[in-house]
């Protein structure tokens, strides 16, 4: 019983994903509620991981492949709070593409279902049965769409992650090889006890892990894929794409590296490629976006230089206990702020674009004259991608630099502040050509409720956490005090 | 000297009498600037209120200090301070400052009296009433100030309300244009003025005149030091005073109404600076490089404004070259150690140029014009215009016994003990001062009249009554002015014949020098000779046409070039320096530097950032495979490049 | 308590503003009136409430905002002598800006909810006592900021808000290094605790996080070469928003170098001072040379600030109680001068809908009012005595005399050259023959016109004539700094 | 472990992976691809023997031969007008080159390590495989159930054809 | 001689290799999809040699994972194949290198 109740929010969107599929399968009619019942599902899963909150008894089940803790906890609500937004956000799409609504919700459901999943395994066969159960669904969304482009990108997204998660696999496999072990904490114990000798594989396995993870967090060099498939791929897809898979590859990331290859001799190692990465993730993605045309390549080239911001926080390893826990904290919290700022981003491009039907930027001129409402929303999430305040952006910018300049990596945060200027750039030239450009036509743009609400939520939560973002900024220190120990 | 021993008190008089004098035209001020529009003919009396009952204290003030043997009193509030910087707003009142009192506010009083008829029926009378009142106000401010810094403050004041009368018909671009000119020029001169009061205080820690001028005298400062703070004093000076070369903006500021040229652009503003360097006299004693260039830029000036003056057909334009060469006139006397003597010159030349100021823009005001070739033979139209003027132009030529006359004499008595070189200049001075103020008087008064200038009944800003075909005598309220002027204008010089004055005037000093006799027959005699030489040649000239200037003209037409275009000065700085080096030159430099330098670094930078970003977007093939080799390379070369950097 | 007043009013009467319903829209003004009332009330009140003879920071308000581990926040706020007058400064300003705008009818919520946030974003910055708080204010004035130029502006509007933005990003990027480096060497954010700390074994030399900091300021200063983005954004902003920029927002960058540059690491602003005269003459003087070429009033303004927050940094470069006062005294007597002038063009730009100087003329005769306005700010810009500019001027100049004087000779041309370009400018603009294009032209009044001009005039008079009003304030504050650096 | 017969299994069976490896490479034609990919599978299957890993042999052969192969060639069959043709692309180079720098460093690492080997083989019937999978990996176990799932639904969707969609929507 | 876990290791990395080279190379989707069947089996080989050969106390944890990677490896194909399909039906062909409408 006690097993049900560990996996009871996994459980509770798998179930609701099942009933989706009867209800689509049984009752064709009465398609319009699928959506709800999501979000129902969701919300039952968030209500069961607070009741562990509430109930306090954090452990380890399944013989420690699988982690109940407050890490586990913030990814959870996260992913929840993620997939309603995206249901929320795919309503009308589904409803205009009429393609197997009852499949959408359900392949969604299994995709959150998965991503909890792996922000909770502590064992490689778990992670990566929770990856590839993450991704598949992904895949068949992403192509989900009629059109040509849809299913290029869902294959395109395909071959490259498959490729990607061979890496993956022969990485664990070496890691298993040396180890002898699965079980996160057990390769930590082994590497202390003889792991020098093996560091040359070890260090193989470890590159191999970052290249499949990398994949996910689409971080140069494995970040190719992320405007292609983003452009490609359904709207709502793309923004699930964009924080769902990228939250959850960063939280099983700082898992595995903090926990089992937190030994110092390949810490050195993998805090410095993370910094490299890093640096040149923002770069490369900032400079890119520059010249985009496309709004969803441009927030695609945004995310890859965001995923860089992130990796800050990874690198930001340093010697005590208490700043180790800093990078790790300021990677959840900069997710954290990234969701809300990205979806709410793509929810308000879903809007638009279901709209005018286009994804140009140059489209989007007088947007402020059509739709107040999602033009001060989008701005809104772009001056927080930005890192401007009163957003949570703002906060997750400076906390995350904090914890790099502590971690005595000041030459990656004034490359990282830098990036932040060139970003204000492409960010500010889509709010001028939203507040400034002359329409073709002033018609205006009605908001579906539906839309609405998602917007609302993000934005909101975009607002006020940027104004108390204590409770964010708690839950993610609490959350990565697990690795204290370590 | 008699007054030596007897040790000079302090002056009686009450402080709050002598800040009275400052607030008496102040409140007319203000009340003209509130209510103005209201008052109407009213603000013009509310003026002369104000500027009498200053001069009702002025004079009591005269005689208290007259009485106290010319001894110094201050009185001293602090105003504002930041840590060792302490500014102090105060009064001090000597025999200087008496003096300085009793002309401005009598000189003003007059004027006013006299502008109630010349500006009556315009439409910026209110405003013109007050700015004379502000103009008063900081002359008075000017005088009484005890230290530098507040001196400062209403010099620049003074400037200011300069500024605003004579653009008074800023409808003219003429006058617009002077008013600029006479700001900035004068403030060229002020930059002098500032740079010796940081000076002064970075050396010597104070504004306070009186400290300041012990300072100086007391030797403990570096001789550089002190003969730099005295430059920059005279720079100021030069600015205010016209001397050369910052004299080029005293001719245009005929621009604004003839009483504004009377009072402040002849009696009193333009004294200013002689004042402010005899305030500071002992600084200059103890400085012999500063005094010299006194001295010569004093001589300079005064040469080169009388020739121009010989050939100027603007009325007003004579009279005001005539007064640059007057100032000159007190340079040099006090570059030669003639304080008294300067101030002296400056006590007459207030009134007798204040006279024939008055008295051109009384025949202006029948002939609507100031072009002497157009006038003529006006004696019989307007006879107490030309007496009066007579004794103006007369007392300037130093004709005994007028007051001019013994001011001039005592200058060129001081010149030739100081140095005969400058006595030459002088002398030559004095007679073209004879010379080109009969000219002006024969053009004018004698022979036939000309007819003036027709009225342009299009223009709607000029406000000319009468028909200049028939000139006629001007109203009491302009020639009552007259009349009383021309008396000072007589006797102002008896009564410093004798020592009393000097005495009176040196107890402002901390020190006085021993000082010979203030008169001496054979400079007199000489000095008179001279001028009446002037008189003559202009008679000879103008009156009986034995010789026509005509003739003189192409004899020395260099010369007459030359001075016609006022030593091409105007156009040595305005075109060439202002427009030319400036302008098309340096700040174009500069912008095309902050256009196509600062800021095309700037878009350069974001262009160079899309260049790229153009540039890097052919990675993006959209061939799976290269996706694919991306990641492969990628993980080859991260784990080869962490072998590398800690091998095994 | 009364600050966080004065930054959360004008905060809630934005949101007020912006959820207005679409029939009560030209209302907003009123509220917005209300709200700048306010604050300007409260802060008169605080001025004068202010204890002189007790230093440092009084109002404190200190309450612990976000505290993890090694980032803690402090919601702390307080001033002394040096933000106190800035304070009232800003909010004279923003009752100004506010006023000056009522004639605004395009989109007046969202017009009204920017100002104030813009009010709002800077009373914070100057009264923020916790590094991240400051830093935070720094950068919320920017996105309404762009708003207001890019929406409500003329002529190039986008690449100016773009310019004003970047420049702004930029250098708030550097300043966001330094201010980490500071607070992980101290471990906090505290300005008062960095205020007294002593600095070793900085993450990057201590010189290094001194020059981020100084670009970060001075580029909203600005400083020559920085400053180009200055007269693009005056040009092409509205007329409010022009006097909240050149009143208010360049004295950020002054403020911050005071407070935060020379006091938290002084024995580096010594090493630099030399390098603050330099800049300082040479902006003094770049910019006057400039403006004698500007044929845009508003431009010619725009760069006669360049010139005039030379000054600034000259008399910061004095690091002297003299150079110090004269230096926040100016950033005073600019910041409502330059409002003024700001203010007259407007109202001269809502009657002939020109800027160019050529074009216009002689207007003294349709617009006496307006044009002794123009005349009053003019001569107070160009330093007349008796207004503020004048002691301002002179007491940046006494005090940096002492230790730069062949700065400060440079930078007395200035004065020449301002009567220059300031002259020149009524003389095209106002004075001359009356221009037959402008004959129905008329200054006919709206009564908050009107108390806008008499407002900041009587300010400028009162800045001329009582300056111990507020140098017995700024005094005692810029002892407690001269302590620290030691002079 | 050594003994003859164990090394000659190993490299035939070696040669026989790799040559079929090399064929589904080198094949222009995707089916005979497809056939060398089958004798791929069989030859590792044949390790997997050698490692005493009979199970594991067993549903090596079932799924991969018997599932993924087959499911191979139907995708080529429902995908005639695409040809059969089995090319590379311009990135072949490139690619191939990658190849073997990964294999060098993987062997260069393998080489270099000296692994801790059991001397004998541990030995494990498929019942404790099965006690693995149902007692600690159940909830993998699970989790490859529903992903399963999930794929076939997804790919019935994506496979369906336009007429189906349609009568689809009207349902 | 005998053949020690290095041997098998070789193998698996040699097939890996090839696998990736097949992957990257193939024009033909389906082609590159056996190029991804290949590296899963090199995988596979890695891992049961390794529970064949390495110390530990769960050696059977090595095979438990060939399982599951055998089963995705299944899932993944059936997807890859029906969204080959797909891509065929817009397309009329599979050549990934024709696959380029989303580029730059």
């Amino acid at each position: 019983m006690t097993g049900i109740d560990v996996v009871g929010p996994q459980l509770a969107v798998l179930a609701a994903a099942a009933v989706v599929l009867l209800i689509d399968a049984l009752m064709p009619q009465q398609r319009r509620v699928l959506p709800y019942i999501a979000l129902v599902g969701l919300v039952v899963s968030a209500l069961w991981t607070t009741s562990w909150v509430a109930r306090d008894d954090y452990k380890t089940w399944f013989d420690g492949t699988l982690a109940l803790d407050q890490y586990s906890v913030f990814f959870y609500f996260l992913f929840a709070g993620i997939t309603a937004t995206v249901v929320l956000a795919s309503i009308d799409w589904v409803n205009r593409e009429g393609r197997g609504q009852g499949e959408y919700y359900a392949l969604v459901l299994t995709t959150c279902s998965g991503l909890m999943f792996l922000s909770a395994a502590r064992d490689l066969i778990t992670i990566f049965l929770a990856l590839e159960l993450s991704s598949i669904p992904q895949y068949i969304l992403a192509g989900w769409g009629k059109d040509q482009r849809s299913s290029e990108a869902g294959l395109k997204y395909l071959l490259l992650g498959a490729v990607a998660s061979s890496l993956l696999l022969y990485g664990m496999a070496l890691l298993y090889g040396v180890t002898g072990t699965t079980l996160l904490v057990d390769i930590a114990g082994s590497i202390q006890a003889d792991g020098e000798s093996h560091r040359a594989v070890l260090v193989l396995a470890m590159c191999l892990l970052i290249a499949g993870f990398g994949f996910k967090m689409a971080v140069v060099p494995f970040q190719m894929w992320v405007p292609d498939v983003y452009q490609g791929a359904p709207t709502p897809v793309a923004a699930f794409l964009s924080v769902g898979s990228k939250a959850a590859a960063f939280a099983v990331i700082t898992r595995v590296f903090f926990e089992a290859l937190g030994a110092r001799f390949l810490s050195d190692d993998w805090s410095m490629i993370f910094a490299v990465l890093a640096a040149v993730s923002m770069t490369l993605g900032n400079v890119m976006a520059i010249v985009q045309t496309d709004i969803k390549r441009m927030l695609g080239y945004s995310s890859i230089a965001q995923a860089g911001t992130f990796m800050i926080g990874l690198a930001a390893i340093s010697v005590s206990g208490h700043e180790f826990t800093l990078g790790a904290s300021g990677v959840l919290l900069f997710v954290a702020a990234y969701a809300f700022t990205n979806l709410g981003a793509f929810v308000a491009v879903i809007a638009i674009s279901q709209k005018i039907g286009s994804d140009q930027i140059k489209d989007y001129a007088g947007m402020w004259q059509r739709s107040p409402f999602l033009t001060v929303a989008l701005a809104f999430c772009l001056v927080s991608l930005t890192g401007i305040p009163p957003t949570v952006g703002f906060w997750a910018k400076i906390y995350i630099f904090n914890a790099g300049i502590r971690a005595d990596l000041a030459w990656l945060v004034i490359i990282g502040v830098l990036n932040s200027v060139i970003s204000g750039y492409y960010y500010l030239s889509v709010a001028r050509q939203m507040f400034l450009g002359e329409s073709s036509d002033g018609a205006k743009i009605p908001t579906s409720p539906s839309i609405g609400m998602a917007l609302g939520v993000a934005t909101i939560g975009v607002l006020v956490f940027g104004i108390v973002p204590m409770p964010l900024i708690s839950a993610a220190h609490n959350a990565v005090e697990i690795f204290a120990q370590h | 000297m008699l007054f030596l021993e007897s040790v000079a008190s302090p002056p009686s008089i009450g402080e709050e009498w002598l800040w009275a004098i400052l607030c008496a035209p102040l409140f007319a001020w203000a009340l003209i600037v509130l209510y103005g529009r209201k008052l109407g003919v009213v603000s013009g009396y509310l003026t002369i209120l104000g500027v009498g009952v200053a001069c009702a204290i002025s004079f009591a003030v005269l005689f208290n200090v007259i009485d106290a043997d010319g001894g110094i009193a201050t009185h001293s509030h602090e105003w504002f301070s930041a840590g060792p910087l302490v500014v102090n707003l105060g009064v001090r009142i000597d025999g200087l400052t008496a003096i300085m009192l009793v002309v401005v506010t009598t000189v003003s009083l007059l004027v006013q009296v006299y502008s109630i008829g010349y500006m009556e029926g315009d439409p910026g009378y209110g405003r013109y009433f007050a700015h004379m009142a502000l103009f008063t106000t900081s002359m008075l401010g000017l005088v009484l100030a005890d230290n530098l810094f507040q001196l400062f403050i209403f010099w620049e004041l003074v400037g200011l309300s300069s500024y605003l009368l004579i653009g008074f018909w800023y409808h003219k671009p003429s006058a617009a244009a002077a008013a600029k000119k006479a700001f900035i020029v004068t403030r060229i001169g002020d930059l002098g003025l500032l740079a010796a009061i940081l000076l002064v205080w970075t050396r010597a820690g104070t504004f306070d005149i009186a400290a300041v001028q012990d300072w100086a005298t007391s030797g403990d400062a570096k001789g550089y030091i002190v003969t730099l703070f005295a430059l920059g004093i005279f720079a100021g000076a030069a600015g205010k005073s016209a001397q050369f070369p910052l004299h080029v903006w005293l001719p245009d500021a005929m621009e604004g109404p003839t009483p504004v040229s009377a009072l402040i652009h002849a009696a009193t503003m333009v004294a200013a600076g002689v004042y402010l360097v005899a305030r500071f006299f002992p600084v200059f004693e103890a400085s012999s490089d500063a005094r010299d260039v006194v001295a010569w830029i004093g001589a300079i000036t005064a040469l080169i404004a009388a020739t121009i003056a010989i050939v100027q057909t603007d009325f007003k334009r004579v009279l005001a070259y005539s007064t640059i060469s007057q100032l000159g006139y007190m340079m040099l006397a006090l570059g030669s150690f003639g304080y008294v003597a300067a101030i002296f010159h400056l006590f007459t030349h207030a009134f007798f140029k204040a006279l024939l100021f008055l008295g051109s823009g009384s025949v202006n005001h029948s002939t609507n014009t100031f072009d002497m070739r157009k006038m003529g033979g006006l004696r019989k139209y307007m006879p107490i215009t030309f007496w009066t003027f007579l004794i103006g132009s007369l007392s300037l030529a130093g004709i005994f016994p007028l007051a001019g006359f013994w001011s001039k004499d005592e200058i060129l008595l001081d010149a030739w003990r100081h140095n005969h070189a400058l006595w030459a200049v002088g002398a030559t001075v004095a007679f073209m001062t004879a010379f080109y103020m009969f000219r002006a008087i024969f053009l004018t008064f004698y022979g036939e009249y000309k007819g003036g200038e027709p009225v342009d009944h299009h223009d709607e800003d000029s406000h000319f009554h009468g028909d200049p075909k028939h000139p006629h005598e001007s109203s009491w309220v302009m020639t009552g002015p007259l009349i009383l002027l021309s008396i000072p204008a007589i006797a102002a010089g008896w009564f410093a014949y004798h020592e009393t004055f000097g005495n009176f005037i040196n107890g402002a000093l901390p020190a006085v020098r021993e000082e010979g006799s203030s008169f001496e027959f054979g400079i007199a005699i000489s000095s008179t000779l001279i001028a009446l030489a002037g008189i003559g040649a202009a008679y000879a000239i103008y009156y009986r046409r034995w010789v026509t200037s005509e003739s003189l003209r192409a004899t020395f037409a260099p010369f007459a070039l030359l001075f016609e275009n006022k030593y091409y000065l105007d156009r040595l700085y305005e075109d060439f320096l202002v427009k030319t080096v400036l302008q098309r030159g340096w700040n174009a430099l500069l912008q095309a530097n902050d256009r196509y330098v600062v800021d095309g670094i700037v878009n350069a930078t974001g262009r160079l950032g899309r260049e790229l970003s153009t540039r890097l977007r052919v990675v993006q093939t959209g061939q799976v495979q290269s996706y694919g080799l991306a990641i492969g390379a990628g993980v080859i070369i991260i784990v080869v490049a962490v072998y590398a950097a800690n091998p095994l | 308590m009364q600050l966080s007043l004065l930054i959360f009013i004008p905060a809630v009467a934005a949101l007020v503003v912006m959820v207005l319903p679409q029939r009560y829209e030209q209302q907003a003004k009123w509220i917005a009136l209300v709200a700048s009332l306010a604050i300007l009330g409260l802060s008169i009140q605080m001025f004068f409430a202010f204890d002189l003879d007790q230093g440092g920071f009084q109002f404190v308000v200190r309450r612990e905002w976000v505290d993890i581990g090694s980032f803690n926040l402090q919601y702390f706020l307080g001033v002394d002598g040096l933000s106190m007058p800035l304070l009232v400064l800003t909010t004279f300003l923003t009752l100004a800006s506010v006023l000056v705008s009522f004639s605004i009818t395009m989109r007046p919520r969202a017009y009204f909810a920017c100002l104030l946030l813009l009010s709002s974003s800077v009373i914070g910055v100057f009264c923020a006592l916790d590094f991240l708080l400051f830093f935070l204010f720094w950068e919320l004035e920017l996105f309404p900021m762009f708003l207001l130029i890019a929406v409500w502006g003329s002529g190039r509007k986008e690449y100016s808000a773009t310019k004003f933005v970047l420049y702004t990003i930029a250098g708030s990027a550097f300043m966001l290094v330094g201010i980490l480096v500071l607070a992980f060497n101290q471990d906090t954010f505290d300005i008062e605790k960095l205020g007294q700390a002593n600095f070793q074994g900085t993450l990057i030399p201590l010189t290094w996080v001194f020059l981020l900091l100084f670009i970060g300021f001075a580029v909203k200063l600005p400083i020559v070469p920085l400053h180009t983005w200055l007269p693009d954004a005056h040009s092409d902003a509205p007329t409010a928003v022009s006097v909240m920029l050149a009143g208010v927002l360049l004295k950020m960058g002054g403020y911050g170098i005071i407070r935060m540059c020379v006091t938290i690491m002084p024995k580096q602003a010594d090493d630099y001072s030399i390098w603050f005269a330099v800049i300082g003459s040479v902006s003094v003087l770049y910019g006057a040379f400039i403006t004698l070429r500007q044929t845009d009033v508003k431009r010619l303004i725009a760069y006669s600030s360049v010139s005039h927050m030379g000054l600034v940094l000259l008399g910061i470069g004095a690091l002297g109680k003299v150079g110090l006062v004269g230096a926040t005294y100016q950033m005073l007597a600019h910041g409502v001068i330059t409002g003024l002038l700001f203010v007259m063009v407007g109202l001269m730009y809502e009657r002939t809908h020109t800027r160019e100087i050529s074009r216009l003329g002689g207007l003294a005769r349709q617009m006496p009012l307006i044009t002794t306005g123009m005349v009053f700010a003019g001569f107070a810009s160009l330093g007349l005595p008796a207004l503020g500019g004048f002691i301002a001027e002179i007491t940046v100049f006494l005090g940096t005399f002492q230790r730069y004087e062949w700065a400060v000779l440079m930078s007395i041309f200035g004065v020449v050259l301002s009567a220059g370009y300031v002259l020149w400018m009524l003389q095209r603009v106002v004075f001359g023959p009356v221009r037959h294009e402008w004959d129905d032209v008329s200054d006919q009044r709206h009564w908050w016109e009107h108390s806008v001009v008499v407002v900041l005039a009587a300010l400028v008079v009162v800045l001329g004539v009582y300056p111990a009003l507020m140098m017995d304030m700024i005094g005692p504050a810029v002892d407690s700094i001269m302590l620290r650096v030691g002079a | 472990m050594d003994g003859f017969g164990v090394t000659a299994a190993f490299w035939v069976l070696a040669a026989l992976t790799l040559v079929s490896a090399g064929g589904v490479m080198a094949s222009r034609n995707l089916l005979h691809a497809v056939l060398f990919l089958i004798v791929t599978f069989i030859g590792i299957a044949g390790f997997f023997v050698l490692l005493s890993a009979d199970f594991i042999a067993m549903a090596q052969v079932i799924i991969y031969v018997g599932a993924i192969a087959v499911l191979v060639l139907f995708a080529v069959l429902l995908t005639p007008r695409a040809g059969r043709d089995n090319g590379e692309t311009k990135m072949a180079a490139p690619a191939w080159l990658l190849a073997v720098c990964l294999a060098a460093v993987f062997i260069f690492v393998i080489q270099d390590t000296n692994w801790h080997v059991l001397s004998t083989s541990p030995d494990l019937s498929a019942f404790d495989l099965g006690e693995a999978l149902l007692g600690t990996w159940v909830l993998p176990f699970e989790i490859a159930s529903v992903l399963l799932t999930a794929a076939l639904v997804g790919s019935i969707m994506l496979a369906r054809t336009p007429q189906e969609e349609a009568e689809d929507a009207l349902a | 001689m005998n053949v020690g876990i290095e041997h098998f290791l070789v193998v698996g990395a040699i097939l890996f290799a090839m696998g990736l080279g097949v992957a990257l190379s193939k024009r033909n989707a389906i082609g590159v999809l056996m190029g991804v069947e290949l590296m899963l089996n090199a995988v596979n080989l890695t891992l049961i040699t390794f529970s064949r050969f390495s110390v530990s106390d769960r050696p059977v944890s090595g095979q438990t994972f060939v399982v599951f990677v055998i089963t995705v490896a299944a899932a993944e194909a059936a997807v890859a194949l029906a969204l080959a399909v797909s891509v065929y039906r817009n397309r009329d062909t599979v050549d990934v290198d024709r696959l380029d409408l989303l580029k730059s």
